[in-house]
Parts: structure tokens; C-alpha cells; sequence
């Protein structure tokens, strides 16, 4: 049995520039893993090469075992990984109950064409906007929210999906402590259910809080992997951050 | 670089939103039903009251031209309005409509009342077909290959001895009385309309609407919510072709004749896109109510001025102002308002 | 072989002057990202003014480019002025440009209608219907080509203009501020460019190149008011097809397509010149969606 | 006595929330600044605040005297205030020496361009020799030069560098360093974001170091790496006290 997702040799360039180079890492089913790096480290390519929004140069993904290296996005999402974007791209002129919905797979033409949403949904759609604490919101549109509440929802519409693997790109930037502590407590309690987090995060007290471990990128390549201890204590982290490697 | 475009740092203040209850909003005011079965039965009615219309083969026409046109515009506004991919070639399913039916009658015989819904799926196959080729880009290219999609029907059929060329295809008139002659016309735009208005409504009002709408606001969220998003577009663009099939295939008949420049003139498009937009894209109602508003001053300018050029003016002027202005169109930004009447209310 | 020749030199001076049609469309996209579907209804009401000038005061339309152009000059920077600054930096800029131009279009379409009525118009100034007469030389023996004088004062005119809009985008400080906006538009600000200032010049310096280009097909081909549907989605599709923007794309495209229009129309019938253009744009679409010269959007 | 004082200025984008919250900062004539400070803290956008490319909410920045904080950015820049961004920002399809020449898009003199144009070359050899070739074919280092020798161009008075050896080998990085030296030399006020922080505070007289959209504390540019808030800026709370979880 090998990891949960399993990213081999990835390589994506633009331009002149090597945004990411050989990476390879393993995140193991059930854990909160972080990325982590300084700016231009290749963090959110690649988090794109992930789920194929950006199409690697070469490399491989496997998810569970099953390549997933050219699938397209929304399969992926059926397939069980769910993603936010680091810019909020929340759906501005749709309610948050239409956020939520909208990728749900309609499983066949009647799905697809019958009811906008059925009630099973939308119940489930109010649970987890309940859960992140924007339930009273649900038919507002999307566009009345704060920067940090369009992350809650963010947050909350990749669950909609069931997913075994949620990647989030930066949840905490832009939300304020009060906000940013209930997303902690939620990424905890689902993580307890068993659900894996890959997380792109800036805030170091959230990721060395949080993590059970961290990879470490540094000009497109992985610098490291290990528990957050390690990370703190490895002193080529902190001179990959103030560039003295 | 890719990353850190608009790294935030947290956030002093998060300022909650004024925000109404969590309650579902009220339901559509119940009226609204019977406003709209009253009109419905009204136009199913209409032609009934032939002692009491002084011009009644003129109110039958300018009756089914109307209903033609919400049933066109409606359609256009699925792929346009909802998943925000603007045609300005959609008159080119029209004119498929148009000779499929009319090839039919003219060599086989068969009425265009039988044949229309072949009409409508050539439409949609030919709609499936162009949008697997021009749904490859999008935006401002999307929209050229429409035009170039309407020229390229244009000389086709302009060049086909076998569809009349560019004299097109005369079609025998309908065995009936000069006097009833308008009626079967009219009730079919009637039920094309009511058939177009219905479609939009269920799109709205479905997993795949919401997905063109996702589709119109950010394409790359939707894909990575989980929306097919390119089976989404093209399944739009087939969809939003069926009805502009049909009416263009009664429409030939109505006027007794195919021909090119009929159907594959980009004036026909841009008044489909005209009255979406002005009624309100995007919107269910909004269609419906630009078709209306903009066929009764093309009347009324028409009455007063004689001049069809004059028309046109007021187009295009309309469309710039309504752009410039109210981008949300009548129904969009009455809506926006909270002024928006119960029973215009269909999304 | 003299038949080949002669079709491929008739194909190339039809190139020349859908150059100059295209190169005004391109500059609009490349510098402000408009896409301007009112090109040809400007390039129309452009040839009205010749054809009058003309026709009312004898005015050769190869000359009436000394003030057709710059009176279209003005006008693009007033519809820019009135029209685009108030859109500039709205959500759906490049859809709302199509809608806009589209209005534009109809308007322009309209008034021309109405004043001009829709008769078929077209100057005709002596050299219109003379050609100059080519034997000898290569050819065999008793072959000889003809190069109508017409055709060939367009195709030179187009060429004088292009090379002049060349030198001028190459080698003038507006010129350099153009090319820059267009290729980095964050860029030029950063090296003190007035986008806005620049922005506006070149819809001017576009819509000029619609007034050049209405000149000549004043006299090269028959024109009314609605005609400009057909005009702009050929010129469209040399946009597409050259990669929407690329000034390099569109000049090789539109004489790529003229040549191979030319020999369309040569071997099946004058008709289907245009569907070359349709059905090269469609192909293009198929095979790199970007266009011969375009890049690849980001994702 | 400061040539550019920053007070109070906050700024963000669009209806997003404060990157800058309150930040206040004064450069004086003749020194070299460098900022630091983890991914998020605001350091490019108080760049782009200054240049005029984003304009502030609140506070004002003056330059000598006279207030930016209203000005388009080509007025800035007629002030000497000179602003290299982080992704270079050249004109990928003209040469190095149109890119250049448009660097003195302002400048009227043609031979003072000329003279200009002559120092450049002067100072980067390497751009007098590919002068004729597109910049967008350029190698990352080169092109970080052009954009260099590019705002030198119009003779700034004040120089603003975001992170310009990103993405470069170390060797290539040394190169874009002493270069730099050479403008420090030459009188110039240089603030530079630099993620190379020991590289980059062994070249300036004062380090700035900047969290969360307020300048966390400043001084002396030596030291400034051994203060222990350092690592906990960079590496959360528990990395700076030593402990673990």
C-alpha cells in the first residue's frame, strides 16, 4: 500500500524560469501535510500540476495507487481530491447553497437536467455551511461576503464533494483570528473523521500548529520533508527563507 | 512569478455583511401563476375572437413574428446569457431549420408542421458540431468563428442549385382559406415559444444551468468544482440551436419561401442578441420581454417612419446605451432593484 | 504555368489592400484588446466619403486618403474617448468591446442606410478599368499577363501605408509607446507611458487605416452599407488566423489567403473566394486555437 | 532629513482587505534600504504604492517634498522615482536596446538618451552585446539586468528593486548584487526586497523588516538576521523559543 497521492519528477517551466524542477513527495492518507517556501518556490504550480490545471512538462501523479497525471480537473474532483484557489474565486453572482452545489456530480441526464438541487443537497449544503458558521448567508449571493467568510465558503464547497484529499491554498490569508481559528478547528475535526489536508499556508503558526508534516520548497525543488519539528530545527529552512543557501 | 500575486496579510477588521435571516427567501408570490395562465390562455385564445379584430390576419402575423422571436431570443440567451458565450451567428440554425423543412416539403411534400422538429435537430447536430470546434477558444475569437460559422451557410446555400441557390426554394402555400390561412401559423410559434420558454426555465432550474453559469463567472473554478465544463459548453450551444431549428422551419413556410438571405443574415442574429440583452441576459423573463419590447418599436418605427434604416439606428443605438448603461438589461436590473414584478420573477 | 502566374499576382494585390483592412483590426486588438466588429462598417463609410469626393468634386479616391484619414483619425479617438474609457477595466472587457462594436456597427450600418440609401456604389476613376499589359520577358512565347492598374495603385498604396505604419510603430517615440503597451501594458506604465494617451492614438491610428482602406475600395470593389458583414468576417478571420493581434500574423495571412482565394476562385467560381477565409479560419481553430502567430493563453 | 516619507499608508487591491495597514517608513538621500519579511508581509505592494501603480486608502507618501500618493504612474516616475518590479516587466518582442531606449520614454534630450544609453552599456557589457536581440529570448539573469539598466535610464534619484536575483542561480545573483553595489557607489537611493536577506543586508546600510503590513522593526542593516524574531517570523512562535508542540 503506497501514499494517499504520489507526485513523481514534476516539471513545469515558463518562460526562462524552472517554476517547478524534479519535484517528488508523498503524502500519506490521513495526515495534514504542508507546503511550504519562499515566494517563487513553485508552492501553487504546483498545486495546479496536482489537479492538471496547468499541464506538466513531465512527471507523473498517482492518486491511491491509479495515475491521474492527465485527467482533467472535474474528474478529479469525482475522483475524490478537492481544491481552493489562493485568490478566492468564489462564484460572485451565485447564492453560497449554489457555490456548494455546483460540482456536484449529476450522475445522469435526469441529475443533470431535473431539479437545480435536491433536497439531500441542499441539506448538506446548509450542514457544512453550518459547520463553518456562514449557514445564515446560504442564500445570499456570494458576492455580500467578506474575504475571510469567501474562504470559509471556499472551504466549505470542496467538501461538498466527499473528498478523501482537500488541497488548500492559503485558507488563512486575509481571515481574521476570530475566523481563522474556527477554519483550524475544522480542518482538526475532519482530519479526525480522516479525510488528508495538502495545504499551501504562509502563517507558520497555523502550519507548524497544525501539521503532522511539511515539505519544504525552494526554487521549484523539494528541500525537504519531516514532522515540523525537524522543519523548525533544519537550518537550511530558515536560509532557504532569508535566501542564504 | 505565479505565486503571491495578492498575498494577503490577515485582516484588522472582517466586516460582516448586513445580511437578512437565514431563511430560504419567501417563495415567488403565488399570483404570479395565475398572471401568467391568464396570458397564456389569452394568446391560446386569441384567435378566437376573429369578429372583433379589425386586422386579423395583420394581428395573427405580427403575433407569430413576436412569438418567433421570444422563442429565438430565449434560446440564443442559453448559451449567451447563461454560460456567457455570445453568438452572433445563432440566425445560421434558423436557416438549418429553415431548408431541412423546406427540402422536405419542396421535393417530398411533407408539411413543415410535421417536419420542424427535424428542423430543430439538424440545428442541434450542427450545433454540436461547430461548438466542438469553436468552443475551443473563447471570448472574442468564440464569437468571430460565429460569424464566420452564419457566412460560411450564407455561401453554401447561396451556391447549392439543389437548395435554389440565391433564389432559394419556393414553397406551395398552405391549402386553407386566405382567411384562416395565419391561425395554424400562429398557434405554432405559440407552442415553439411556450417550448423555447419552458427549456430556458428547466436549464435555469438544473445542475447543468448552474453549471453555465459557473461556466460564464470563472470557467477554471467551475472545471475544478467539478463541472464537465467543455461537454457543459457544447451541450449549450446544441441545446440553445433546437428551437431557433423549428421556428425557422415554420417561419419558411410562413412566408412561403427559403431563401439565403432569409435566415443567414447577421441582422437576425443581432436582433436575437438585441433583445436578450435589452430584456436581460442571463435571466429566464428577460428574453421574453426584450423580444416584446424591441419587435413593438421596430413596429412603431416602422408605422411612424417607414424607413427600415431608421430601425436600425435605433438598434444599434439601443444596444450601445443599454450596454453603457443598464449592462443588466430590464429584468436583470429591475431584479437588482428589488423592483422586479412577481410574476417576471422565473429564476 | 502563365495562368498560375497571373492568378497568384491578381491573388497578392488582393492581399496587399486586405493587409491594410486587417493591419487597422489588429492594432485595435493588439494595443487595447478590442475587438472591433464596426472595422468594416468604418471602412464602408469611409468609401462613401471618396466615392462623393469623387463623384461631386473629382477628387481621384488614391488621393482622398490625404483627408479621409485623418478625419477617421479623429473620429476613432472621439468613439474611444466617449465610448471605451468608461468600459476600460470593467470585468468582461473583451466581450463587452465585441457587444459595443457590434452596436457601433449597426448604427454606422443604419446611417449610411438611411442617408445614402442601399444602392450599390462604386467610383470609377479612369485607371479602374485599364491594366497594365506584361509579355515577354519569362513568359513563353505570345503569353502575356495583365496587371489591372487598379488593383496594382491599391496594392502599392496598401504597401506605402504599411511600411509607413511600420516605420512609424519601429521608429517614433508614439510608435515605441504603442509596441510597448501592447506587448506589457504594466510594463509601459512602469517606464512612464500614458496607456490611456496611447490607447487612444492607436484606435485613431486604426480607425485612419479603415479611412485609407474605405479609399480604396471606393473604386476595387462594389460596396452599400450592409455589405460590411461580409468584410468584417473575412477581416475577422484573418485576425483569428494570424493570431489575434499579431501585426506579422495578419500582413502574412492576408496575402497567404488572397493567393489562395485567388486560385479558389480560378478553379471553382467567383463565389466561394470568401469560404477560403471561413474554412482556414475553422482549420485554424482545429489545429492551434491560438493562431499562426498568437501565444498560448495562460491558464 | 528623509526623501521619501511614507506615513500611515494603507493599501489593497480592488475590494480586498488591507495588505498595508498603517505602515509608516522614511528612506533617507544616499542610503540603501533592504526590506525583508515573510511571503504576505506587503513588501511589493508598498513598492507598487510608491511607484503610483496602486494607489493608497489611507496616508500619504512624499517624495521630497511633494505627495505621490495621487499620481499616475508616469508622474511618479518624472520625480526619479524608479520602480524595477518582481517579474521584470520588459518588452518581450523589442530588442535590448529599444527596451532600453524606452526606459527614457520621458526623456525628451536624444542625446542624453544616447549618453545614457552609453553608461548602460558600460555597466552591463553583457547587454552592449546582445543588444539586437528580443529581450523575451534572454536569459533570467540578463534579462533582470535589462530591467535594471532599463530604470537607470531615466537617471532616477530613487531606486526600488522587488526581489531581483528571484528565480537566478547564485552565481548569476552575485552578479545582480555587486551590480547593484555599483549604483550605491554611484549616489543613488536603493530599496531592495531581497530574499537573499544576508546577501541582501550585507549590501544595504538599513534593514527593514516588514510583517503583516506594518514594519516590525528596523535598524542597522548588521544584527538584524541574529534577532530572534527573525526566526519566528519566518518560522512561527515555537521556532523562535525553542520549544516544540
Amino acid at each position: 500500500m503506497g501514499a494517499m497521492l504520489e507526485a513523481r519528477g514534476l516539471n513545469k517551466g515558463f518562460g526562462g524560469i524552472q517554476a517547478v524542477n524534479d519535484a517528488s513527495f508523498e503524502i500519506e492518507e490521513g495526515t495534514i501535510t504542508s507546503l511550504i517556501g519562499p515566494n517563487g518556490a513553485g508552492k501553487t504550480t504546483t498545486f495546479n500540476l496536482i489537479n492538471n490545471v496547468i499541464r506538466a512538462d513531465s512527471g507523473s501523479v498517482k492518486f491511491n495507487g491509479r495515475e491521474i497525471t492527465r485527467k482533467m480537473p472535474h474528474k478529479l474532483t469525482r475522483l475524490g481530491i478537492g481544491r481552493t484557489f489562493q485568490v478566492t474565486r468564489a462564484l460572485d453572482d451565485m447564492t453560497l447553497i449554489e457555490n456548494m452545489v455546483v460540482g456536484s456530480s449529476a450522475q445522469n441526464l435526469r441529475g443533470t437536467f431535473g431539479s437545480r438541487m435536491l433536497d439531500s443537497e441542499t441539506e448538506r449544503a446548509l450542514d457544512l455551511l453550518e459547520f463553518v458558521g456562514i449557514e445564515k448567508y446560504a442564500y445570499s449571493k456570494a458576492e455580500l461576503l467578506s474575504y475571510g467568510q469567501r474562504k470559509l465558503l471556499e472551504f466549505s464547497a470542496v467538501l461538498m464533494s466527499n473528498p478523501r484529499l482537500v488541497m488548500l491554498d492559503e485558507p488563512a490569508g486575509g481571515v481574521n483570528p476570530a475566523l481563522l481559528e474556527r477554519m483550524v478547528d475544522r480542518i482538526r475535526r475532519l482530519n479526525e473523521q480522516g479525510i488528508t489536508f495538502f495545504i499551501v499556508e504562509h502563517n507558520m503558526d497555523l502550519v507548524m500548529d497544525l501539521s503532522d508534516s511539511v515539505i519544504v520548497m525552494a526554487h521549484g525543488e523539494v528541500l525537504t520533508h519531516g514532522t515540523p519539528e525537524e522543519v523548525q530545527s533544519d537550518g537550511r529552512v530558515l536560509d532557504a527563507y532569508l535566501g542564504m543557501a | 512569478m505565479i505565486e503571491d500575486r495578492a498575498a494577503v496579510g490577515p485582516e484588522p477588521s472582517d466586516p460582516e455583511p448586513e445580511q437578512q435571516e437565514a431563511q430560504r427567501p419567501p417563495g415567488p408570490a403565488r399570483y404570479r401563476w395565475y398572471v401568467l395562465a391568464a396570458v397564456v390562455v389569452a394568446l391560446f385564445a386569441l384567435p378566437l375572437f376573429r369578429p372583433m379584430i379589425s386586422s386579423y390576419n395583420y394581428v395573427l402575423t405580427l403575433g407569430a413574428l413576436i412569438l418567433m422571436w421570444v422563442a429565438m431570443s430565449s434560446s440564443w440567451n442559453i448559451l449567451g446569457g447563461f454560460a456567457g458565450y455570445i453568438s452572433l451567428g445563432h440566425s445560421v440554425f434558423m436557416g438549418v431549420g429553415g431548408y431541412v423543412a423546406g427540402v422536405l416539403l419542396y421535393y417530398h411534400g411533407i408539411s413543415p408542421f410535421l417536419t420542424a422538429p427535424l428542423g430543430g435537430l439538424a440545428a442541434v447536430a450542427l450545433g454540436f458540431l461547430a461548438g466542438f470546434i469553436t468552443l475551443r477558444t473563447r471570448g472574442p475569437a468564440f464569437i468571430i468563428s460565429t460569424i464566420a460559422l452564419l457566412f460560411m451557410f450564407l455561401l453554401m446555400t447561396d451556391n447549392f442549385e439543389y437548395l435554389g441557390g440565391a433564389a432559394g426554394l419556393p414553397l406551395p402555400a398552405l391549402p386553407l382559406s386566405q382567411e384562416w390561412l395565419r391561425v395554424p401559423f400562429y398557434y405554432a410559434m405559440l407552442l415553439i415559444a411556450l417550448g423555447a420558454i419552458w427549456t430556458a426555465y428547466r436549464v435555469a432550474h438544473s445542475k447543468f444551468g448552474m453549471g453555465l453559469r459557473a461556466i460564464a463567472e470563472d470557467e477554471v473554478k467551475a472545471e475544478v468544482a467539478g463541472v464537465p465544463t467543455r461537454l457543459y459548453k457544447i451541450s449549450a450551444f446544441a441545446i440553445s440551436a433546437f428551437w431557433v431549428g423549428v421556428a425557422g422551419a415554420i417561419y419558411g413556410y410562413s412566408i412561403a419561401f427559403v431563401r439565403p438571405t432569409v435566415f443567414f443574415t447577421i441582422a437576425i442574429s443581432a436582433q436575437m442578441v438585441l433583445m436578450a440583452i435589452i430584456g436581460g441576459k442571463g435571466t429566464v423573463a428577460g428574453p421574453v420581454v426584450g423580444a416584446v419590447l424591441i419587435y413593438a418599436i421596430n413596429e412603431l418605427s416602422l408605422v411612424a417612419f417607414g424607413a427600415t434604416e431608421f430601425n436600425i439606428v435605433i438598434q444599434g443605438t439601443m444596444l450601445v446605451a443599454v450596454l453603457l448603461f443598464f449592462p443588466l438589461g430590464i429584468v436583470g436590473t429591475l431584479r437588482k432593484m428589488n423592483r422586479l414584478p412577481a410574476f417576471l420573477n422565473w429564476d | 504555368m502563365t495562368n498560375v502566374i497571373q492568378v497568384a499576382i491578381l491573388g497578392l494585390l488582393l492581399g496587399g489592400v486586405y493587409a491594410l483592412m486587417a493591419a487597422g483590426l489588429t492594432l485595435a486588438f493588439g494595443v487595447m484588446r478590442i475587438v472591433n466588429l464596426a472595422h468594416a462598417a468604418f471602412i464602408i463609410a469611409s468609401a462613401y466619403i471618396s466615392f462623393f469626393a469623387f463623384e461631386k468634386l473629382g477628387i481621384d479616391p488614391l488621393l482622398s486618403v490625404v483627408f479621409v484619414m485623418p478625419i477617421m483619425f479623429l473620429f476613432g479617438v472621439a468613439v474611444y474617448q466617449v465610448l471605451f474609457r468608461r468600459i476600460e477595466g470593467s470585468k468582461r472587457f473583451g466581450e463587452m468591446t465585441v457587444l459595443l462594436t457590434f452596436g457601433i456597427a449597426i448604427m454606422v450600418e443604419g446611417l449610411l442606410g438611411f442617408a445614402f440609401t442601399g444602392i450599390y456604389r462604386k467610383a470609377a476613376p479612369g485607371y479602374a478599368n485599364e491594366s497594365f499589359i506584361v509579355d515577354g520577358l519569362f513568359l513563353p512565347q505570345g503569353d502575356i499577363l495583365f496587371i489591372p492598374k487598379g488593383q496594382f495603385y491599391a496594392s502599392l498604396l496598401s504597401i506605402v501605408l504599411l511600411v509607413a505604419l511600420w516605420a512609424f510603430l519601429r521608429y517614433s517615440q508614439t510608435g515605441y509607446a504603442i509596441r510597448a503597451t501592447t506587448q506589457n501594458r504594466a510594463a509601459a506604465e512602469i517606464v512612464g507611458v500614458n496607456v490611456r494617451r496611447v490607447s487612444a492614438i492607436s484606435f485613431g491610428l486604426s480607425t485612419a487605416l479603415a479611412g485609407a482602406s474605405g479609399a480604396l475600395m471606393s473604386y476595387l470593389f462594389p460596396f452599400f452599407p450592409f455589405r460590411h458583414w461580409q468584410w468584417v468576417a473575412v477581416l475577422l478571420a484573418l485576425v483569428v488566423l494570424g493570431g489575434m493581434g499579431s501585426m506579422k500574423g495578419a500582413v502574412i495571412g492576408a496575402l497567404v489567403l488572397g493567393v489562395a482565394s485567388s486560385f479558389v476562385v480560378d478553379q471553382i467560381g467567383p463565389t466561394w473566394g470568401p469560404m477560403t477565409f471561413y474554412l482556414a479560419l475553422f482549420l485554424i481553430l482545429l489545429i492551434r486555437p491560438q493562431g499562426l502567430f498568437g501565444k498560448e493563453a495562460p491558464a | 532629513m528623509p526623501i521619501l516619507e511614507i506615513t500611515d499608508v494603507s493599501a489593497g487591491y480592488g475590494s480586498g482587505p488591507d495588505i498595508l495597514r498603517g505602515l509608516s517608513l522614511e528612506v533617507e538621500e544616499a542610503k540603501s534600504y533592504c526590506i525583508i519579511g515573510p511571503n504576505g508581509a506587503g513588501k511589493s505592494t508598498l513598492f507598487k504604492v510608491i511607484a503610483g501603480l496602486l494607489h493608497p486608502r489611507t496616508g500619504n507618501v512624499v517624495f521630497r517634498g511633494e505627495s505621490l500618493a495621487r499620481r499616475r504612474p508616469d508622474q511618479v516616475l518624472a520625480t526619479g522615482v524608479c520602480f524595477v518590479p518582481q517579474d521584470q516587466a520588459l518588452f518581450p518582442e523589442m530588442s535590448v536596446r529599444e527596451n532600453l531606449i524606452m526606459g527614457a520614454y520621458l526623456v525628451k534630450d536624444r542625446s542624453l538618451v544616447k549618453e545614457r544609453l552609453a553608461r548602460v552599456y558600460e555597466m552591463f557589457p553583457i547587454l552592449s552585446e546582445r543588444a539586437g536581440q528580443d529581450a523575451g529570448k534572454l536569459s533570467g539573469g540578463q534579462q533582470q539586468m535589462l530591467a535594471m539598466g532599463r530604470a537607470l535610464m531615466i537617471d532616477p534619484i530613487l531606486l526600488m528593486l522587488d526581489e531581483p536575483t528571484l528565480g537566478l542561480a547564485p552565481q548569476i545573483a552575485q552578479q545582480i548584487f555587486s551590480q547593484v553595489e555599483q549604483l550605491k557607489s554611484m549616489g543613488l537611493t536603493v530599496v531592495i526586497i531581497e530574499q537573499n536577506a544576508q546577501r541582501g543586508l550585507e549590501l544595504a546600510d538599513w534593514g527593514v523588516v516588514l510583517d503583516l503590513g506594518i514594519v516590525r522593526f528596523e535598524g542597522p542593516s548588521e544584527g538584524i538576521l541574529e534577532d530572534p524574531r527573525i526566526r519566528e517570523l519566518y518560522l512561527g512562535k515555537a521556532a523562535s523559543t525553542g520549544e516544540t508542540r
